[in-house]
């Protein structure tokens, strides 16, 4: 039975790398339908079987399946195999990825319709899906890398996909290094698992995390860390940069250069969770750092709090949403500082799918209006696209955390973990959380009026979208209203719960229990929202949201005069951009050059290869003088030489 | 099996011979006939690795299909060749490269073909020889003789500049091979003998030892090479064809690499130990310096040859880091994987910077002026998106993209090097973003964006003979990334071997 | 009697006036040759000299075999000098400067 | 005072004064007669010694063949006998010096104290039938047989080599080149000009030329 799971999880995993391969390699000569027929047919049945792995592992309860696909490199001691393991977690996020991949897979046959790099638009998203399902998949850190950079890289490529962009290009490369400054992070991490536990298998690691603490490391001279915070920390660079947490967050509004469906799909639903899911993964790492759970803590506040902020000054539909996702994943690092990580997880999954949701109707709105994303230039679409409407306000209700959408349940889980929880830093936490939830809300409605009410400001003729995209929209609103209410009680209040042993929590950490004896069900939870101060905060930020865009603008533009100084602030992004162009790039391109121009051309070519070369010269240019060319010169010399030595011999 | 005795000469040989046939074609009207002769001969040698990894024992460290004839009588100097798991590897690399020269060859040359494709073929031979070679002098006269054909290569294909190249080249390796001579005679008049293996066995005293391995350090840096004697290095590939960018890259660089693993470190074990400080900090200063400088380049050649540099440091890192290791681990089972990766990186390189030097090439051909200046180019992907996909492949390999050759190797070193010291793996690591900044970058200024000019806008993609030159690569690529256990497997009692006599004996 | 050591300084003193020779003539290469014959004399006469009072003819015979060469020389010597005369016009010593580095 | 050493300072003094006169003469011509003469008095010398056959040597090849082919060259190649002069005082003294310098350690090294008579007595006199052309001869045809070929080729080289050099080619001579002519096109001996047809002239008054 084991096996028979793991040859269909290996098989959910290469069903879309064929599918990628197949439409890279041979795309342009089986044309467009069959192209997109057979990727979608693939990935779809890659979704169908894990449905059912889904099913088996978390519906039935069957037990962790652990598998080894081959031996990639025995080194020593060392061991390196390409495992995978099913568990709770990965079936579960097995089970989204697909989903949210197969919905986009069906909505790009009508977004790329006009695109000349259809076939490759295809094959790039299948490839997404392998390397993704890999990093869920995998049992051990290598292969888990394998598919972080695998993610990392298709992203890039998605991201650039139109090349011709120079700001497309400009973007992917930042995506690309911003997240391989997180690599470094994670790779040290993956070497000190290997250096202090002698294997990078999760079991092997995570049955001896116990024997590590309070084991140090020397970090500098007189410095010792221990050695467990130190992994976690590290981990956490890594996770930092994939999911776009303060200050590594720089490439995500970049990356919004992409094709809207994979903004949808990688931007938004999966590769930017991955590092959310990386440390619920490690939580049993995590548990034992109570320094690097304050990091989490306080980092994803932060970046809850200011780049919900920043959501709200943007004028790009697509770097709104973006911003949103960036604060949304600060609330899940949130949940994870708190040690709820199946709260996070919870969180992750109901945001895969109505920030997807935002997102393609967004694409929607862009294809109708011609790859027009500026709302300045959008406003009164509501009733020439009522569908695209109706599913972006449902996707916006969820993200506002309006009861009963999905979104609701699960912020309202992360706000009650992070108040309940004793980690440093947790006040703070909860301050911004609770600002958060007024700020997410104003965002997402000032996108949703400024785009879809008020006046048409859209000169052309709008239409509705086809139905080949409508219908992904459907299918994740569906999930978007109702996903939360159903998933909070097996997610959160029973046991064993959906994630099950996958999520390890210390019992001093636990929140859960605390928050089960407030829990009464879904159906209660989403009535009696209104005792609770975030509710009143959401409805205040739509409330907020509507003055300062459709009734009372005027009101906005006296804000923005009072307060300049800080408009300034939002405008520059709080100046990352700029320090990161000014510092590091500029900063590492001069010292580039200060090596190459001054030590290696003129110190070591300059003064050591080709001064020695002048030096030679000149010596060879002085001696030239002595070779007079006479013939009685050369005797001279001779005849003196001769002198010299009779002397010489005479003498003694 | 028969041919035991023999197929390590007729590997070395062939090649010569086949460069003496090629050359009696003359001269360029014959041109179909030198290059079928080159292709063929290159191909013959290439199969016959297929033997030679067959009947290879991995299990046995000890010197294999070992040949042995007195060649001078009076300095005790021995025809002797052999070859263990390292060589070996190398041996089946420099085969495979050579093919691909002679494909590349094919195409992009079209003056003096004949001579051509005979210096790359005797390259080839003098190679071989190398790694084969178990008698000192033996490895001296093809060190050396490898020079000469790489000298011409560079001074007679090579682009402006090539003279001051090829001068540069060939003293700065001169100049770094004497010192190696000399403590090659010394270590005769320690044992009598130029044989390799009985170095091993010296107990020299560690101010001699240390003498020994500075004059050994000098001959293996600059072909490394290590910062601060690698400014030949650039100047050589720009310069140079783009086969013998190739073959610069993808084999002459490991010569060092494995110098330093043949002579410096059996031999001369309290030496490297004393001094592995110096050298590992050599290492990272090629990692994070040159990693800088290739950021600036303009020329895309030399561009990736600071990148090999880079590369080149994670190889010695892997060397001269099993000594902390040690140190600090206190079980030198812990080292395996420091050598073993600085082995793989040697191995991985080829292919991922062969590649792109390829790849230049075919750039440069495209173009009338022949430049490699990275802003004369511009939306290439436009008009050769097949190639453009392959050279991202061989850029994510340069990047150490999991999956691909480059990352086996860093991947190794960087986990060892955390075993050694916590900064020193930190330093190591930044080479993920310095690398994928300045593959990258210029990957986007080359092939992304608007097309920069009507003859850009003219260039078509890869005809099928590049296309064969990039599946084999391509496949290289995979394999290594993918599956580098048939490799490993080759190299594990080699290497096992090659610590327990290169280690000082541990203070307990 | 006349000893050796007379033979000896008479040889020494025809050599010292080939050097002589060969240091002031900046005119004239011919004369460069001659002053090589007189010291080619003086060689011959030590040998001779140290045959006879040693009672041993085989430096007569190195003084048969330096007159050979000594021949060879100036002939080809002066052959060279009339190329050279054909060549540059001149055989002023003063002026033939070609190895000047 | 012996017969011996009056006739041995007789020669020497000659063979020094006409070598001096070698060196110092301005014209070469001069020069290589008094050269002539130092060989004379050499050869009288090496009679001293009893090396007939040498002495005969000497006076024959030396005098009759190499010093007649540099005064043939002499007298061959047009020399400015004046300007030969110049120069001569200024180095004069400092190769007086040098040459006196190394004379006078060769004197210390080979002078009496080491080879004079009471270190190295005459020899006895040589046998009545004593042939010293003979004695040559056995030892060169035999131990030395093979410097003496070497010796031969080597003259033999010379001879190729003084010929060779100095061998013009008869470029002034008028000679049939046969493959030249075969080897000719109708291009390098008919030359077609394309000229302009004369004009019509006028000849009323000359009824004549329309004839011909």
């Amino acid at each position: 039975m084991g096996t028979h799971l793991f040859s269909i999880a290996m098989a959910v995993a290469l069903l879309p790398l064929v599918g990628a391969l197949i439409a890279g390699l041979f795309g342009k000569k089986m044309g467009r339908t069959a192209t997109h027929r057979m990727t979608i047919m693939l990935v779809g049945s890659a979704f169908v079987l894990s449905c059912y792995l889904f099913a088996e592992i978390v519906l039935l309860g069957h037990p962790t399946v652990e598998g080894v696909l081959y031996n990639w490199v025995t080194s020593g001691t060392f061991q390196f195999d390409v495992s995978i393991l099913l568990d709770r977690l990965s079936a579960t996020m097995l089970f989204i990825v697909s989903f949210i991949s197969f919905m986009v897979h069906i909505y790009t046959v009508g977004y790329m319709k006009e695109d000349p790099g259809y076939e490759r638009f295809f094959s790039y998203v299948s490839l997404f899906t392998f390397a993704m399902l890999i990093l869920v998949l995998a049992n051990n850190f290598l292969l888990l890398f394998f598919g972080w950079e695998g993610v990392g890289l298709v992203s890039y490529l998605l991201i650039g996909f139109w090349f011709k962009r120079e700001s497309a290009v400009e973007g992917s490369l930042k995506a690309f290094i911003a997240n391989r400054v997180g690599d470094v992070g994670f790779v040290l991490a993956i070497a000190a698992v290997l250096t202090y536990f002698n294997s990078l298998d999760y079991p092997t690691v995570f049955s001896h995390v116990t024997l590590l603490v309070g084991k140090t490391m020397p970090l500098f001279p007189g410095l010792h860390v221990s050695v467990i915070t130190m992994i976690c920390v590290l981990l956490f660079i890594g996770a930092m940069a994939k999911s776009a947490q303060i200050p590594l967050h720089i490439w995500l509004p970049e990356s919004m250069e992409g094709p809207t469906p994979i903004s949808a799909l990688i931007h938004a639903a999966t590769m930017v969770t991955a590092g959310i899911y990386m440390v619920a993964r490690m939580s049993p790492l995590f548990e034992y750092s109570p320094v690097a759970l304050s990091l989490v803590l306080i980092l994803g506040a932060t970046t809850c709090l200011l780049m919900g902020f920043l959501a709200v000054m943007q004028q790009d539909i697509k770097r709104v949403i973006a911003y949103s996702t960036i604060s949304q994943l600060g609330y899940m690092a949130v949940a994870l500082g708190a040690s709820a990580y199946d709260t996070a997880i919870f969180h992750l999954i109901t945001h895969a799918f109505f920030k997807a949701l935002l997102f393609l109707a967004a694409g929607s709105v862009i294809i109708a209006l011609h790859h027009e994303q500026d709302m300045r230039k959008m406003g009164g679409l509501a009733p020439y696209m009522p569908i695209t409407y109706l599913t972006f306000a449902i996707g916006a209700l969820a993200l506002a955390a309006i009861p009963p959408f999905s979104g609701f349940y699960s912020k309202d889980a992360i706000i009650e973990a992070v108040h309940l929880s004793k980690t440093p830093g947790a006040h703070y936490a909860y301050l911004c959380v609770l600002v958060g939830a007024f700020v997410t809300p104003l965002y997402i409605f000032r996108a949703l009026f400024l785009t879809f009410h008020g006046q048409k400001r859209y000169p052309d003729k709008v239409n509705e979208s086809p139905w080949v995209m409508l219908i992904p929209l459907i299918a994740l609103a569906i999930p978007s209203m109702i996903a939360g209410g159903i998933l909070i009680t097996p997610m959160l209040f029973s046991t064993p719960s959906m994630l099950g042993a996958s999520i390890f929590i210390l019992p001093q950490h636990v929140v859960s229990t605390a928050l089960a004896t407030d829990f009464q069900g879904a159906k209660l939870m989403a009535l009696h929202a209104t005792q609770t101060l975030n509710f009143w905060l959401a409805l205040a930020g739509i409330i907020t949201a509507w003055l300062f865009n459709l009734g009372r603008p005027q009101w906005a533009e006296l804000l923005k005069k009072r307060f300049s100084w800080l408009y300034q602030i939002f405008i520059v992004k709080y100046g990352f951009d700029a320090f990161n162009q000014v510092v590091l790039v500029e900063g590492s391109r001069r010292l580039g050059n200060f090596f190459y121009k001054v030590s290696d051309l003129i110190m070591i070519d300059g003064v050591f290869v080709n001064g020695s070369g002048k030096l030679i010269r000149l010596f060879a240019r002085m001696g030239r003088r002595i070779q007079t060319g006479y013939l009685y010169h050369y005797a001279l010399a001779m005849l003196l030489g001769l002198a010299i030595c009779l002397g010489w011999f005479i003498g003694f | 099996m028969w041919f035991k005795h023999i197929i390590l000469s007729l590997l070395i040989w062939l090649p010569v011979i086949g460069a003496m046939l090629v050359l009696l074609t003359g001269g360029d009207r014959q041109a179909r006939a030198a290059r079928f002769i080159a292709f063929s001969v290159a191909l013959l040698n290439l199969l016959l690795c297929i033997p030679l990894y067959l009947a290879f024992d991995p299990s046995r460290f000890v010197m294999q299909f070992q040949e042995n004839h007195l060649w001078i009588r009076a300095y005790q100097i021995h025809y002797a060749l052999g070859v263990d798991g390292i060589s070996l590897a190398m041996i089946i690399l420099t085969n495979f490269t050579g093919l691909l020269v002679i494909l590349a060859g094919c195409q992009a040359i079209r003056v003096r073909i004949a001579q051509y494709m005979a210096a790359f073929l005797i390259m080839q031979g003098m190679m071989i020889g190398v790694f084969a070679a178990t008698d000192a002098i033996l490895f001296y006269v093809f060190w050396e003789g490898m020079l000469i054909p790489m000298y011409l290569s560079i001074g007679m294909w090579g682009s402006a500049n090539r003279n001051y190249a090829a001068v540069k080249f060939f003293l700065y390796t001169f100049l770094g091979s004497i010192l190696m001579l000399i403590a090659l005679l010394y270590l005769y008049n320690q044992t009598g003998s130029f044989d390799i293996q009985r170095f091993y066995g010296l107990h020299l005293p560690i101010a001699i030892q240390k003498l020994i391995f500075f004059a050994f350090l000098l001959a293996f840096a600059v072909k490394v090479p290590m910062w601060p004697v690698h400014t030949w290095l650039p100047d050589a590939h720009t310069e140079a064809p783009a086969g013998g960018s190739v073959v610069l890259a993808a084999l002459m660089l490991k010569l060092g690499i494995y110098g330093f693993l043949r002579f410096s470190m059996p031999i001369v074990p309290q030496a490297c130990a004393h001094l592995a400080g110096l050298m590992i900090i050599l290492s990272l200063i090629a990692i994070i310096y040159i990693g800088l400088v290739a950021i600036v380049q303009v020329d895309m050649k030399k561009l990736i040859a600071y990148s090999s540099i880079a590369h080149m440091g994670f190889a010695t890192l892997g060397c001269f880091m099993i000594y902390g290791i040690i140190r600090h681990m206190a079980k030198y089972q812990d080292a395996y994987m420091s050598l073993e990766g600085a082995v793989i990186q040697m191995i991985s390189h080829a292919f991922g910077s062969g590649a792109m030097f390829l790849g230049v090439g075919i750039l440069a051909d495209r173009l009338t002026s022949h430049s490699r200046l990275i802003k004369d180019y511009s939306g290439v992907a436009a008009r050769m998106p097949l190639f453009a996909a392959f050279f991202m492949l061989f850029a994510m390999s340069n990047v150490g993209l999991p999956g691909t050759a480059g990352f086996v190797g860093e991947f190794m070193v960087i986990m060892s090097a955390f075993q050694s010291h916590f900064w020193v793996a930190f330093t190591a690591a930044l080479t993920l973003i310095l690398a994928s900044a300045y593959t990258l970058w210029m990957y986007k200024r080359v092939f992304f964006g608007s097309i920069v000019s009507n003859e850009v806008a003219a260039m078509k993609d890869i005809n099928w003979l590049e296309k064969t030159n990039y599946i084999l690569l391509a496949a290289g690529v995979f394999f290594i990334g993918l599956y580098p256990a048939p490799v490993l497997n080759v190299l594990h009692v080699t290497i096992e071997h090659l610590l327990s006599i290169s280690m000082p004996p541990l203070k307990v | 009697m006349v000893a050796l050591s007379n033979f000896l300084i008479l040889a020494a003193i025809l050599f010292g006036v080939g050097i002589a020779g060969i240091l002031i003539n900046r005119k004239n290469i011919i004369v460069l040759l001659m002053s090589i014959e007189l010291m080619l004399l003086a060689v011959n006469t030590n040998f001779i000299a140290f045959s006879y009072f040693l009672g041993n003819n085989t430096g007569q015979l190195f003084v048969f075999f330096i007159l050979t060469v000594a021949a060879a020389e100036a002939a080809i010597g002066l052959a060279i000098m009339m190329v050279l005369f054909r060549k540059s016009g001149t055989i002023e010593v003063d002026k033939l400067d070609a190895l000047k580095g | 005072m012996t017969a011996v050493q009056v006739i041995f300072y007789l020669f020497s003094l000659v063979a020094i004064l006409s070598s001096v006169f070698v060196v110092a003469s301005p014209n070469p011509v001069r020069g290589a007669l008094s050269l002539v003469l130092t060989f004379f008095a050499m050869s009288g010398i090496w009679l001293l010694l009893q090396a007939e056959f040498l002495a005969l040597i000497l006076v024959l090849v030396y005098v009759g063949a190499v010093m007649t082919l540099f005064l043939f060259v002499v007298m061959m190649l047009r020399v400015n006998v004046m300007s030969l002069r110049a120069g001569l005082v200024r180095y004069l003294p400092f190769a007086i010096l040098l040459s006196l310098l190394i004379i006078g350690m060769m004197v210390i090294v080979v002078g009496p104290k080491q080879f004079g008579l009471t270190h190295l007595p005459l020899p006895p006199a040589l046998a009545k039938d004593y042939n010293n052309l003979a004695d040559l001869g056995n030892m060169l045809y035999t131990n030395y047989a093979y410097p003496f070929e070497i010796a031969a080729v080597l003259l033999l080289t010379a001879i190729i080599a003084a010929i060779s050099l100095t061998h013009r080619k008869p470029h002034k001579r008028k000679i049939q080149n046969i493959t030249k002519q075969i080897a000719v096109k109708r291009a390098d001996r008919v030359k077609l000009v394309c000229m302009p047809s004369a004009k019509k002239i006028n000849l009323v008054n000359k009824p004549s030329g329309a004839e011909q």
